[in-house]
């Protein structure tokens, strides 16, 4: 069994609503230097040492994520 | 009688809720997040709506308004404050309520009319109703899952903590059905369901909800008595 | 790693370059202009475009922009709206939203628009945003959005990809109209194989102002500020443009980089709220002389409509606009399409009180430019000029086609295939299964899957709402007056005659505003086709056009508005022809309307209006049951409809009728179905015994409604309806006590059990 | 300049619908294998030299994060 971590984002040229209104509320939370914010979605998958990185990435791509607004990255993390 | 409506960047419900304050009797005093103070209000209501979005999280970024600071102190000096919906959800976030709200376990927003049970019938804002009264609301909310751990859980039971619970069916996945919670004074009450909507039955279910904001007026005036 | 930076301020074409190098090639192909049009523009110019003149043309005279291939039908609505028809029009085409005055002071604005392709390719934000641009048409009028409706047609219902774009449009619109605060009042969803790769997302706003208050999307006064207002601009939406920013970057981002640019935005619902909320109390304040959202074709759209509705032109300082990406080119930034974005004309007086105004609700604002007392629309990047344009010539004076038109050789065919011949159900065991299987089919089971993400209670003004035949708002809170709206088309009856099936599409939606009870007022549309470029296409473009026209000349309201989306089409497949028809209605208290469900009052009698006659081509009967679509749709009868519906108000207004649900799809087997189970209550029904069952139960007669009337109102009811002319019948009796459906000698059905039915298919199919 | 990247996943014992709707998914659309699937948030924060750990803790654990629900993990990546 092994531990996969797929890390979805928005696109740079993408707007994220999200993580501006973060970057926007810190300073008023007392926090600066705080210059930008982008915020995705983070998956831990748990899966069969069958399942080879193509899968992954296959997962990523076509289900994870919609590659017209997102990208994503997908490793493999020791546990 | 004043009780205030606040509203924050993104509340969409305060018109409701000025509505329904007006229609139980009582004066209804517009509040804005950025007030410093409560404007001589007896009680306060957080309406429900998406405040900033509920970008990050469901109330995470109201809760540090300006207006929260005098809305809980108030609340500690015993002052009737209801959330409702993302009123309860900031009431949370700011730690005056136990418990968090999460996405709904079918991850769809609902909104449907709803059957709740008023399970406590002591706190500030339920004193109007029988005890295990059925009441017919709207319920409409995306992250409106209630969860807290099983010690908490057991302890808000113990204390006769949980005012509302969904009857027939659980529209959102919460944890023993709650629908709504108190504080330990019975003070401070916040629930996912819109009794707001439920106080004409031209627009809504029923008039079922009316006996929350006159259970405020009661309950204020007996505080002045 | 080593990362070529995009220069910060990328070399830039000015007017000047290109005076002086006329023979430089374009990619005006690339950008979708055709060689004649690329000559105009040249011609219009005296000059060659500069690369952003060649943006802004090639985005303003797209098919989306100019409505090239539809625009020489226009005629049909002009050539039939009367003088009493355009009386109660305050605005009509031509404007952001047709605004109608509904009485007391109160004017009325409502559009539906479509934003089909972006919700196939990623239908969350697709839709959303479709939803977004709307509720700005709207506000762009001066009113407050009060309530939205969405009018969907997906593929088959069990297909894959339908369970991948169903569910992702209904979060959209959900994500994103919940969260404006704006309730949900009415729409479709409706599922067939032609819509698999082509989905269509039509969004409707209605809004409300004072009459007196109404916004125009003008640039007057010489000397007036024109400013830029909410989100950022960014490189989002900027779609075919991108090709022109390939020459003028460096390193790894020319060629490729900047040509994959995505032509999807991501919507900011928040945003839009606060922007709403602060272009009203701007509308309040008297701080806006004119007003234009920024839509499709971003700021090119907004400044040369501005400019060219007013009486002067227009300079813009383009490097002013607040960008959220780094190096984008003045191309670029006329394009983008970033969402929640509005463009104000301003009185230098009233310069700072706007400011204040969106600094208390925390909207970015910039003025970046003014009005001139030229001709010119002349705008400038870091002072030097870019764009030089006569206005008119990107907004009004774009391309016009008379795109061969050609009936369909196979549209005979088509016709002659009656559903006639079709086995049909013998005796009641088959009868009573044909019903529930109806009820469950995805084209007639309830919607509430879909209907139960959207809110439909917010602002408290929701008289009706699903599950009804016309959703309606109060508008004025003080005297109860409202407004009703319902969409409607059956691409069926389309497919199988465009001028009587677009017309049967006017009269239901017609008829679901008259059964709440409302006065129908004016209507706008939404023409989904396929390619304008196929000849059968524009055949069944031009029919369904003079069909609505034509239709609402003789129900006397007009069409104030529209949208046209073609290209809705894989390969050889186009969708079914589907005008959306969107009607508006009003009614003086809300307090009056018809409810959907019986049981309201203790006896009840039901009534069925109108006439069945056997008619089953497109019929939901034939296509679930037999997959057959041919022959001719239902006759429509317009003054039948007229009439239907003025014994409606009146029922209404007398209180007369307690219950009312129209009969479209699926005949009156299924109002019987959805009458109970709204109602939560039983009734007995006799059916005629002069006419064959099957017909009477599943034949789509037009101009038909059952009504439930308080026993104490039955004959005071009948007797105005005979008076009139409209033939009726006593149909059956509300029972009460009972939680059935008897169909008497045919068979009972169980609430539960037709709920079961009713209820199960799309949970079914899309997750409990 | 420095790369802040905070992780905020749901605490083991509260309930994951997301992770699970990802999880029943993937075996209808013929991906076998994923036993578990767990879904969070993914935020990359741009921060000025500054802001030392102790703060970026503070964000994440204060506002980041609910820690009734959810737990969070900061790291500094290299750009
Ligand atoms: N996409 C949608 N959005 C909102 N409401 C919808 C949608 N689809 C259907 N509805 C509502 O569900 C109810 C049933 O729809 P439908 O059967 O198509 O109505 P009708 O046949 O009377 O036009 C109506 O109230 C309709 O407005
Ligand atoms: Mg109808």
């Amino acid at each position: 069994m092994a531990r996969v971590v797929v890390d979805v984002m928005p696109k740079p040229e993408i707007l994220d609503p999200q993580g501006q209104a973060v970057a926007g509320a810190l300073p008023r939370l007392g926090f600066h230097g705080v210059r930008d914010v982008r915020q995705g979605k983070h998956f831990e998958l748990d899966v069969d040492d069958s399942v080879d990185d193509d899968t992954l990435d296959k997962i990523a791509e076509g289900f994870l994520s919609n590659p017209v607004i997102e990208d994503f990255v997908v490793r493999r993390v020791d546990q | 009688m004043r009780i205030g409506a606040v509203t924050f960047p993104g509340t969409l419900d305060d018109v409701d809720t000025v509505r329904a304050i007006e229609r139980a009797g009582a004066e209804a005093v517009a509040l804005w997040h950025g007030d410093a103070d409560l404007r001589g209000v007896d009680a306060v209501v957080l309406p429900g709506g998406f405040s900033y979005g509920d970008y990050l999280r469901a109330g995470a970024i109201a809760r540090f308004a300006p207006v929260m600071e005098p809305v809980i102190e108030a609340a500690r000096k015993g002052m009737p404050v209801l959330g409702i919906c993302n009123g309860f959800q900031i009431l949370c976030e700011a730690g005056l309520l136990p418990g968090a709200l999460v996405r709904n376990h079918k991850l769809r927003f609902v909104c449907r009319d709803q059957w709740l049970r008023v399970e406590s019938t002591t706190t500030a804002w339920t004193t109007r109703y029988e005890p295990g009264a059925e009441i017919l609301v709207p319920v409409k909310s995306g992250e409106g899952a209630y969860m807290a751990d099983e010690r908490e859980l057991d302890a808000l039971e113990g204390e006769g903590r949980v005012v509302f619970r969904y009857v027939e069916d659980n529209p959102n996945g919460s944890r023993r059905d709650i629908a709504g919670v108190s504080d330990g004074s019975g003070r401070i009450v916040g629930l996912m369901p819109h009794p707001e909507h439920a106080t004409d039955p031209l627009t809504g279910p029923t008039d079922d909800g009316l006996g929350i904001f006159l259970s405020a007026m009661d309950n204020v005036k007996q505080g002045a008595a | 790693m080593s990362q070529a930076h995009p220069q910060t301020r990328p070399h830039v074409e000015t007017v000047t370059h290109a005076e002086a190098t006329p023979e430089e090639p374009q990619p005006y192909t690339e950008l979708g202009l055709a060689d004649d049009e690329y000559a105009r523009i040249r011609s219009i110019l005296g000059r060659r475009p500069t690369e952003a003149e060649l943006a802004m043309y090639s985005v303003m005279w797209s098919e989306h922009c100019s409505y090239k291939s539809s625009k020489v039908h226009w005629r049909h609505w002009k050539e039939n709206t009367t003088e009493e028809m355009r009386a109660k029009m305050l605005a009509g085409i031509g404007e952001n939203a047709g605004v109608v005055d509904i009485g007391d002071g109160w004017a009325v604005t409502f559009k539906i628009e479509s934003h089909n392709h972006p919700s196939y390719v990623e239908p969350y934000q697709g839709a959303a945003t479709g939803v977004g641009g709307i509720v700005r048409d709207i506000i762009a009028m001066g009113a407050r959005p009060l309530a939205l409706l969405d009018s969907l047609r997906f593929g088959a219902a069990e297909a894959t990809d339908t369970k991948r774009v169903l569910p992702g449009v209904t979060a959209g619109i959900s994500g994103y109209g919940n969260c404006l605060g704006l309730p949900n009042i009415g729409g479709e969803v409706v599922f067939d194989t032609t819509y698999q790769g082509n989905p269509l997302v039509n969004a409707m706003c209605v809004g409300a102002m004072r009459a007196e208050d109404l916004h125009l999307a003008h640039a007057s006064g010489t000397g007036n500020k024109v400013i830029l207002f909410g989100a950022r601009t960014g490189l989002d939406g900027i779609g075919g443009v991108s090709v022109l920013a390939s020459e003028t970057f460096t390193g790894e981002e020319s060629g490729s980089g900047r040509k994959k640019l995505p032509s999807v935005q991501v919507g900011d619902p928040f945003t839009e709220k606060v922007l709403i909320e602060c272009c009203l109390e701007l509308f309040r304040e008297e701080l806006v002389v004119g007003i234009q959202d920024l839509g499709g074709a971003g700021l090119s759209c907004a400044t040369s409509e501005l400019a060219s509705a007013g009486d002067g032109g227009m300079r813009v300082e383009l490097d002013r606009v607040p960008l959220r990406a780094e190096g984008m080119t003045p191309a670029e930034v006329l394009s983008s399409e970033s969402q929640e974005r509005m463009c104000a004309v301003v009185r230098p007086e009233d310069l700072d009180a706007f400011l204040r105004v969106c600094a208390k609700w925390d909207v970015l604002v910039t003025e970046i430019g003014e009005v001139t007392d030229g001709e010119r629309l002349e705008i400038t990047w870091h002072g030097e000029t870019v764009v030089d344009v006569p206005p008119r010539s990107l907004a009004h004076e774009g391309p016009e086609y008379h795109r061969p038109i050609q009936r369909p050789a196979a549209q005979d065919a088509l016709q002659a295939d009656s559903p006639d011949r079709l086995p049909r159900p013998s005796g009641a065991t088959e009868l009573r299964e044909t019903v529930l299987r109806m009820a469950a089919s995805p084209n007639l089971c309830s919607r509430s899957w879909v209907t139960d993400q959207y809110d439909r209670y917010v602002r408290g003004g929701t008289v009706l709402a699903q599950p009804a035949d016309s959703g309606m708002i109060m508008v004025d809170e003080r005297t109860g007056r409202g407004v009703a709206a319902a969409t409607d088309c059956n691409g069926r009856y389309v497919k199988l005659d465009p001028y009587t099936g677009t017309q049967l599409a006017l009269a239901e939606a017609y008829r679901n505003v008259a059964t709440g009870g409302a006065t129908p007022l004016a209507v706008t549309n939404c023409l989904n086709f396929g390619s304008a470029e196929d000849p059968g296409v524009m055949w069944q473009f031009e029919q369904a056009v003079r069909g609505l026209a034509e239709g609402c000349a003789e129900l006397g309201i007009p069409v104030t508005g529209g949208n046209v989306s073609f290209y809705n089409q894989t390969g050889d497949t186009a969708v079914l022809p589907t005008p959306v028809v969107g009607v508006l209605g009003v009614l003086d208290d809300v307090r009056r309307r018809i409810p959907t469900g019986i049981g309201g009052e203790p006896g009840e009698t039901l009534l069925l209006l109108g006439e069945t006659a056997e008619e089953f081509g497109g019929s939901d009967w034939a296509d679930v049951v037999h997959g057959h679509l041919g022959g001719l749709p239902p006759a429509v009868d317009l003054r039948r409809e007229k009439l239907l519906a003025e014994v409606l108000i009146a029922g209404s207004r007398d209180g007369m009728i307690s219950a009312a649900h129209d009969l479209s799809g699926g005949g009156l087997a299924q109002t019987l179905v959805e009458t109970v189970l709204i109602g939560q209550t039983g009734a007995r029904v006799v059916l005629a015994d002069d006419q064959d069952p099957f017909v009477q139960l599943f034949s789509e007669s037009a101009g038909r409604v059952l009504v439930a009337v308080p026993r104490t109102e039955e004959l005071r009811f009948t007797e105005l309806c005979t008076a009139r002319g409209l033939p009726w019948r006593r149909t059956g009796v509300v029972d009460p006590e009972s939680d059935a459906l008897e169909i008497q000698d045919i068979a009972t059905f169980g609430l539960g059990e037709l709920r079961e039915a009713w209820e199960s298919t799309l949970p079914g199919l899309y997750g409990a």
